[in-house]
């Protein structure tokens, strides 16, 4: 059998969706602060991640040549709890972009969920939610504005790995 | 000086309605000899009431109105005082029905504001004020288990549907809903929907255009159309199949459907069609293999395949 | 890491804007070799920054713009980091000019709403964020003390008009009202008004009716028409005085007036017309004898005068 036998058709499938939507609203915040406050490119801003310690989730028990599911399942649900933390550190930082950022915290805050039933119907959900590790101290407007360009890209890169995962797990 | 007391100030419509008025010592003082305690329902005397003295000199009547078949009246306790009735005390008096059960409870998810409406059917009219809430719960498969309470939504006056906002909603799992109407009379709750959001999402049509050569540069054979067909833009992120109906434009309901397409294409060549005739063609689309509701048929496009 | 600390961070639209921009020591650690700190506006980077090392290790870099002609750009400080500059501050710089005074101040009272309306032309775009305020307090004669204080009428977004509601308004007594224009440049003030709500009521029209029989049921004279008017419904409590125009319906602009009229009549003769002519009619009042602005003139009435 497939990597994911153990896996219901259903939540591979409602996955992938739920990802593609995810893309959908991070290419809308990116595109509403590339417009608004002319931040377009997070390569002119990874000395200023480094300082601020703007963390990336790893999914390094995903990868296909070592996949160990439940722990693959873990590291998807602990990292978007990571994004959506990181993303309500980011609220405030305008009103035109606020929207954008609203819609994606709560599509990231329900994928999580979706992950988080499935690890409790496969018996693999520990007894307590993983809690939010501690957020970057973000002190002005452009900080948080440059830390959304940062998580965003950082986002993109974990939705596209985990798309890659759910296909590979999707194989028959 | 005068005071109404009412079995119940709302009742069926056609039921009976009792109330006593009790004139107090004082006021009985107030230079009125012993009086008729009278009753008025609107602007008409009523008959039937019955009067005594307490032993305080306090004056009671009481009257009850048989069968009250108004759906809201004023009730007044009336004493004679010079040349006319003095009104000392009113009750507004309504009648109708309780609330009937809501019927066809129906929800879609709006992709462009992202909340999730729903509507129903009031039933009869009751004649009183009746309050309509759409409650909701967050569940997970077959809504057996209530995870959390959704606050209730309360339609603007009269409407008859209502929208849970984004922020109240857990997408991708199921959720229990149901409507509760409530009047003076009574409450009564629609049978529970239970339901995933992204299951009922409204899709708009897809768009679809006529091409003017085929991929090589070609013009299209005879009897055959060059298509390119895009679903609905906010719905990009959702997988979807499509199918295509088409028709001679002079014929009446004579479809003929291609089904199923995939909800993105370059290019599909669409043969076997007579030649030098103008077609309608439309298409629609659904959520799929996830659940999903069809979208309409798209506009109608028309084009007029080549000569032989 | 990069601190940016500005001048001024809006200006004259031409102003220079000085900034400094502090890399700390710990920053510079970041295993980066000593380093030129770069100044990019908007995307272009700008010449002519002074750079110095503090005792503490700490990296300075002061820029002078001598001229800002945007109304809105962002400065960047910035530092080679691998293959691109990297941004470490950015500062958001706007230049506009202070507000203009406002002219033209004047104000209607609306019957209707009750409510006082004052309208004001807010001069030249100041390319900046600009809020402007109607204040006014309640006063007597000649608004020389001030009362009690109004609260201020703040517009919505870019209307150059507000409503103060009638609970903020004493009738028939002075009020002293002007508007305040405030950006990040200054503030600006119009020249105060002084008015009774009452003295600017806007009136609308008339309505005005031809009869077709004069009062004793007789067809009207020749060149004469029986006419009846009333001021508009809402304004029945004011004592008002009304006038008539009126021209042949070919003429242009040959209005003959005839005032002053009373507002109420049962019936009004006007006599001294052509006969079998098209006569266009016209009426408006005003306040009177307390002061009042003139309604606009009621919609024309056409009549034809009756053959000699």
């Amino acid at each position: 059998p497939g990597p994911a036998s153990s896996l219901p058709q259903g939540f591979l499938l409602k996955c992938s969706e739920q990802v593609r939507k995810i893309q959908a609203d991070t290419s809308m915040l990116q595109e509403e602060l590339c417009a608004t406050h002319k931040l377009c490119h997070p390569e002119e801003l990874l000395l200023l991640g480094h300082s601020l310690g703007i963390p990336r989730a790893p999914l390094s028990s995903c990868s296909s040549q070592a996949l160990q599911l439940p722990g693959c399942l873990s590291q998807l649900h602990s990292g978007l709890l990571l994004y959506r933390g990181l993303l309500q550190a980011l609220a405030g930082i305008s009103p035109a972009s606020a929207p954008a950022l609203d819609k994606l915290q709560l599509d990231v805050a329900d994928f999580a969920t979706t992950i988080w039933h499935q690890m409790e119907d496969l018996g693999q959900a520990p007894a307590v939610q993983p809690t939010q590790s501690t957020m970057p101290a973000l002190t002005s407007a452009f900080q948080r504005r440059a830390g959304s360009v940062l998580v965003a890209s950082h986002l993109q890169s974990f939705l596209e790995l985990t798309y890659r995962v759910l296909r590979y797990l999707a194989q028959p | 000086c005068g005071r109404i007391s009412l079995s119940a100030s709302t009742v069926r419509l056609g039921a009976p309605i009792t109330a006593s008025c009790t004139i107090s010592q004082n006021c009985s003082q107030l230079y009125l000899e012993p009086q008729i305690i009278r009753w008025k329902l609107g602007t008409e005397i009523q008959p039937g009431a019955r009067q005594w003295q307490w032993p305080d000199g306090t004056q009671e009547s009481i009257i009850t109105l048989p069968h009250f078949n108004y759906t809201q009246a004023f009730l007044s306790c009336c004493l004679q005082w010079g040349s006319n009735l003095q009104i000392l005390d009113q009750a507004e008096l309504r009648a109708g029905y309780p609330p009937a059960i809501p019927r066809n409870l129906s929800c879609f998810m709006d992709l462009m504001t992202s909340s999730l409406t729903c509507q129903w059917e009031p039933g009869p009219e009751t004649h009183l004020p009746t309050n309509f809430t759409l409650k909701s719960f967050k569940s997970r498969g077959n809504c057996q288990t209530q995870e959390d309470a959704i606050m209730g939504c309360v339609p603007e006056d009269t409407h008859s549907y209502c929208s849970i906002p984004r922020k109240h909603l857990l997408l991708y799992q199921s959720m229990g809903i149901w409507v509760q109407a409530e009047n003076a009379l009574g409450t009564s709750v629609s049978p529970q929907l239970c339901l995933d959001p992204m299951d009922v999402v409204k899709l708009e049509p897809p768009t679809l255009w006529a091409l003017d050569s085929s991929p090589k540069g070609a013009p299209p054979q005879p009897g055959c159309l060059q298509l390119h067909w895009e679903p609905w833009k906010p719905s990009h992120f959702i997988d979807q199949k499509c199918e295509l109906r088409h028709q001679p434009q002079l014929e009446e309901d004579n479809w003929t459907l291609v089904a199923p397409l995939p909800s993105m294409t370059v290019q599909y060549e669409l043969c076997g069609l007579l030649p030098a005739t103008v077609y309608v063609l439309q298409m629609r689309c659904t959520r799929w293999p996830l659940p999903g509701h069809w979208s309409a048929w798209s506009p109608s496009l028309e084009r007029r395949t080549t000569e032989r």
